[in-house]
């Protein structure tokens, strides 16, 4: 064979395999959507779909899912290609930069035209997706920090009832810890420990947002407290290294005797931990009331072509109908107040534990912390959280950690 | 590859080396599997169930969990015949449990079925038994 | 008259035919590494993100990078440890292929077993390795507990002091099959002869091995030298995965920073100054290498 | 050869060949292991193996699909670097304008990390319309420097005079190649086909990107998927790095003879 059957070769087969296949279905009528690692409700979503056809015929929807750490990524390759997908679930603070940057859509017309839409939405929740009055997405899925406790370890350390105070936390937790055994473990990614810091007053920056305040004399001795505990294993180390998988692992193990994590750990660690039931596993508000939120919400990318159907379809899924499906089949609450409603009194009559931890991210739902509206949020985490693990892993002492996470803090501040 | 293959008639050095039997193998293997799962996924789960005393149990409801993101899920359900038998006809899941339950006579434990591929059919060894009654 | 005229047409026949044999490849590398080598240099003097158009800031990045961020020195350090690293696996490796290249029986099973950890994916060597360093059921803490070395696990993966180093093992340890091929194969090129006239001259194997044998492999370190700088320096999945660059920034590198100043901080423009200047780096250590290892040095011998 | 002990070198290569085997044995007794595999002490020996994490792992995702994904863009790499990298490589074998300029741009290539050039690369293909494609997959391999360097050595080996020999016959360049020279570079296409086969398969990073339907995903994106997920704890993840290293494994071992003697000849230049 000569050179030019193999080219002619090659550029058949490329022929062949070039075309995407998002480009092969293109039409004006499409929809793609880009959910956050929730692949498992694939059945769900089908059917969502199809119901949403129904009343839209000829629209495609063509559905992407991207785990956590990915999604970003992906999210921000696609819109520098101007391909982005028009919907796109995000978690914690990520949309707020992409908000202002001008990437995601400005929700608030719509609800604007249909008053009664936003009533379906919790408030509290509603307000910790909105950016300067300006509300960018709907909530698909929340969750909040409560503490988890181990029952079965506070009976053996003697210790009566839950703790009421950062104090009682770090008292129980040296009672408890000896051996294997650890007192306290908290997840730690999207900010889900500052309740630590806010149940003492600390607040990460001033009022008007433009400068760090958290280098006071109550911080470090805060930071040195956690040290301090984390020194003499009353606080498990993996609760400032580990990621999601590690302290939920730990706690299931049942040598860990408090858990400072968000509702969606509990079927994890239920899955895992062969101990867990009512008697022995307690779940309460954190001390103090604050929680840290990791909602996830539908906001729609700028570039879509066609927004308005896109709207329709996050309003679909949002609402009372599909939110309660998916409330009832995935167990989490959706700050639908209907679909809440009836996911919860499904959950009690199944699984009266399950019942009472989502029952905690109803409550307090108005003392949520550790959500700043930052276009720079990834960055000023970047900046504060290694110095905080220097501080608690005992690289440095609490003072000159704080002080260095000052500087960084400020520098990120200085640069936006 | 070898100096021996060349003494080998040409065809035989084509077919018989292990770049060709290895892939063949494995083919045959894949084949031969999916004969034997296309031939025992009817999703059939039997078994019985019995009271404390082990007398088999009518009218006992049984259900079938399965496995959905991290928790299990009642998929199906349905009640015993006079003989204390029963079984689900559809079972669409490789990793599910079977739990049965009769006012008056008790409950059984959740038994876990692990399966080697969904829907695969299978009978529960030992019965379902329904204790501490009333 | 005619003869040099075909002559010419001759030769530059011959160079089309080069140069269109070598247009594929050339055209891969120019869209794919070239391309976008530029685009990062390019990017490095301006402020872009996906979301704001780009303008022309000059050496801003620059200086943040050099003079402001601590980050990006100990992503910086880190990437020099783990290039320093690699002379180890290759002594290792040296060692290894020595004894695979004697005469025993079974070289070859040897030879595949030690080999073996190279074809794996990354991806999964990390999670191999993370669990093999679990702190609580990690194989490596269990021993050393059995055998009393500790008297608590050692959080490997979570300790300022041991998470680089663990990175470094995981690395070496997929490499280390990699470099013994690759010196075997220098080892197996070296003519006998040499070593018997050693031998004749009374030299003993030590000194046969310091005249002969290091300076004739001289190529084949080279090679390993910049195919494992490579490899572990670019090794963004281990890292991603083992440790994601925690805890700190302890085993933050290079190209993690990049990726993170890049896709997490959405600071392109910053990580493209970071990029060059990696690159940079990577080149100089490459050609200081070469010049080591006496100039024209296998693959990178230039006629 | 001098005749000394042999029981020492068998002892340490013994000892390193058991250092290169244990994390396999861990893996994979995790991945068999009934129990929970966060108990303390870890066993030794697996307690009641089974293979159902392995049944996990194929219905948590579309293994098959992702597997022929897979499958597919190796195949695609593997071809295109053994076309290509035989032309570069013969070519370098001659002597021409600008070579060592060639040499030097090759060299320099090798030291552009593809993490950091992701964006563009994702633009320019893209642009080329391959997005989400096979081919846009596997495209940005399509020519590896080491291995173009492993042809360019195996060339060089080859007798200058057969060649020449070749060419009075009146074969064409092309001919040569295909009908003389590849044929005496048998391990050095070995060596590429097994080195683009572990790059390609083991792609992490650029499939993330490049590909945007969930049935155009690789292996290696299933298997990070794991890692963020709830059978991120139990054996299944274990058993899936079995799964997705066995190809690898048996591909080498089928043709290491070939591979190894490749590197040979390849690393006789280097």
């Amino acid at each position: 064979m000569d050179r030019r059957t193999v080219l002619k070769a090659g550029v058949a087969t490329a022929g062949t395999l070039a075309m995407p296949a998002y480009l092969r279905a293109q039409s004006n009528k499409k929809l793609s959507i880009l959910t956050w690692n929730i692949a498992d409700q694939e059945a769900l979503f089908k059917e969502e779909f199809a119901d949403f056809q129904k009343a839209n015929p000829g629209v495609e929807i063509e559905w992407l899912d991207k785990k956590g750490p990915d999604l970003p990524a992906f999210y921000q390759t696609q819109l520098v290609a101007g391909t982005a997908p028009d919907i796109v679930d995000l978690q914690g603070e990520l949309w707020v930069e992409w908000a202002v940057g001008g990437a995601l859509l400005d929700l608030t017309p719509y609800l604007k035209n249909e008053p009664d839409l936003i009533k379906l939405y919790n408030p509290d929740y509603m307000s910790t997706l909105a950016y300067d009055k300006k509300n960018y997405l709907l909530p698909f899925y929340i969750s909040k920090t409560l503490l988890y406790y181990n029952k079965l370890m506070f009976k053996e350390a003697g210790l009566s009832g839950p703790p009421k105070s950062f104090d009682d936390i770090i008292s129980f937790s040296q009672a408890m810890a000896k051996g294997e055994k650890t007192g306290f473990i908290t997840l730690n990614f999207d900010w889900l420990y500052w309740p630590l810091m806010k149940m003492n007053g600390i607040e990460l920056l001033s009022p008007d947002l433009k400068k760090p305040a958290f280098n006071t004399p109550e911080a470090v001795a805060v930071l040195d407290r956690l040290a301090k505990a984390t020194e003499s294993g009353a606080i498990n180390k993996i609760a400032w290294t580990g990621r999601w998988v590690e302290p939920n692992g730990a706690f299931a193990g049942g040598n860990v005797g408090m858990l400072h994590a968000h509702s969606a750990a509990y079927f994890f660690v239920k899955g895992q931990g062969r101990w867990i039931n009512q008697e022995t596993l307690g779940a309460i508000q954190t001390p103090g009331g604050w929680s840290t939120p990791t909602n996830h919400g539908f906001a729609i990318s700028k570039t879509s072509k066609n927004p308005d159907l896109a709207f329709a379809l996050i309003k679909h899924m949002t609402s009372i109908k599909w939110a309660t499906r998916l409330a009832e089949i995935r167990r989490v609450l959706t700050a639908n107040i209907e679909a809440d409603k009836a996911g919860l009194a499904k959950v009690e009559a199944e699984d009266p534990l399950a019942h009472a931890v989502l029952q905690t991210q109803l409550e307090q739902t108005d003392k949520l912390t550790g959500n700043w509206p930052l276009p720079n949020d990834a960055q000023v985490k970047d900046a504060f959280w290694p110095e905080i693990q220097n501080a608690v892993l005992g690289r440095k002492d609490a003072k000159t950690a704080l002080a260095d996470a000052e500087r960084a803090v400020a520098r990120v501040m200085r640069r936006s | 590859m070898n100096d021996e293959d060349i003494s080998r008639p040409k065809w035989k050095r084509w077919l018989l080396n292990r770049f060709v039997l290895v892939p063949a193998a494995l083919v045959l293997i894949t084949v031969g599997w999916n004969l034997w799962v296309v031939t025992h996924d009817h999703g059939i789960v039997e078994g019985r169930v019995v009271d404390a005393a082990g007398a088999p149990v009518e009218g006992a409801e049984v259900r079938l969990w399965v496995f959905n993101f991290a928790t299990f899920v009642v998929k199906a359900s349905t009640t015993t015949r006079p003989d204390g038998s029963f079984e689900f006809a559809d079972n669409p899941s490789h990793n599910i449990q079977v739990s049965a339950e009769k006012p008056g006579t008790g409950r059984s434990a959740r038994v876990p079925i692990r399966l080697y591929f969904a829907s695969e059919d299978f009978v529960l060894k030992d019965p379902l038994r329904l204790t501490d009654g009333s | 008259m005619r003869r040099p005229h075909f002559k010419l047409r001759k030769s530059t026949r011959k160079a089309v035919l080069i140069w269109s044999f070598l247009a594929p490849s050339l055209l891969i590398f120019f869209l794919y590494r070239i391309l976008p080598l530029g685009w990062n240099v390019l990017l490095s003097f301006q402020a872009w993100s996906p979301m704001k158009p780009a303008v022309f800031i000059g050496l801003e990045n620059y200086q943040e990078m050099l003079f402001e961020d601590e980050v990006f020195w100990q992503a910086l350090w880190n990437t020099i440890g783990i290039i320093g690293s690699a002379p180890i696996g290759i002594a290792i490796a040296l060692g290894l292929a020595l004894l695979v290249n004697s005469d025993i029986r079974g070289r070859d099973i040897y030879r595949t077993l030690i080999f073996l950890s190279y074809p794996l994916m990354t991806v999964a060597v990390a999670i191999i390795w993370r669990w093999m360093f679990d702190e609580r059921v990690g194989l490596i803490n269990y021993v050393a507990r059995m055998l009393d070395l500790v008297d608590k696990p050692i959080p490997f993966l979570n300790s300022f002091t041991w998470a680089l180093p663990s990175v470094i093992a995981a690395n070496i340890w997929q490499m280390l099959g990699f470099y013994m091929i690759i010196i075997l194969t220098g080892l197996q090129n070296i003519p006998g002869n040499l070593y018997e006239a050693a031998a004749i001259d009374g030299a003993n194997a030590f000194r046969r091995f310091l005249r002969i044998t290091l300076p004739l492999l001289k190529p084949s370190i080279f090679l390993c030298f910049v195919i494992g700088m490579l490899n572990s320096v670019t090794s963004f999945d281990l890292v991603y995965v083992m440790t994601a660059g925690g805890p700190g920034h302890a085993t933050e590198i290079l190209v993690t920073y990049i990726y993170k100043l890049g896709f997490t901080q959405t600071r392109f423009d910053y990580a493209a100054a970071v990029t060059v200047v990696f690159f940079l780096l990577l080149l100089g250590v490459t050609f200081t290498a070469n010049r080591l290892s006496g100039g024209n040095a296998g693959a990178v011998e230039i006629d | 050869m001098g005749k000394y002990p042999r029981w020492p070198i068998h002892l340490a290569l013994l000892a390193a060949s058991f250092v290169m085997l244990v994390p396999f044995y861990w893996v994979l007794k995790t991945s068999i292991s009934g129990e929970n595999i966060f108990a303390y002490p870890p066993s030794i020996i697996p307690r009641d193996p089974n293979p159902f994490y392995y049944v996990d792992v194929w219905y948590a995702i579309p293994f098959a699909r992702f597997f022929l994904n897979s499958v597919v863009v190796s195949v695609i790499t593997i071809v295109a670097n053994v076309v290509l990298n035989a032309m570069a490589g013969y070519s370098l074998t001659q002597r021409f304008l600008g070579k060592s300029a060639v040499l030097m741009l090759f060299l320099s290539c090798m030291m552009i990390p593809f993490q950091t050039t992701i964006i563009p690369a994702y633009l320019i293909t893209g642009k080329l319309g391959l997005l989400d494609s096979y081919l846009g997959l596997a495209l940005p391999m399509f020519s590896t420097i080491i291995c173009i360097f492993v042809f360019k050595a195996s060339f060089d080996a080859i007798p200058r005079s057969l060649i020449d020999a070749a060419r009075i016959d009146g074969l064409s360049d092309w001919n040569i190649i295909w009908k003389v020279m590849m044929p005496l570079a048998k391990s050095a296409m070995a060596t590429n086909v097994i080195l683009s086969f572990i790059w390609s398969w083991n792609n992490f990073m650029w499939p993330l990107i490049a590909t945007r339907s969930a049935d155009m995903q690789t292996l290696p994106l299933g298997l990070a998927r794991f890692l963020s997920y709830q059978e991120d704890s139990t054996g299944a993840l274990y058993a899936f790095c079995i799964m997705v290293l066995a190809p690898g494994i048996l591909l080498f071992l089928l043709a290491q003879r070939e591979f190894v003697q490749g590197l040979t000849s390849g690393a006789a230049k280097g």
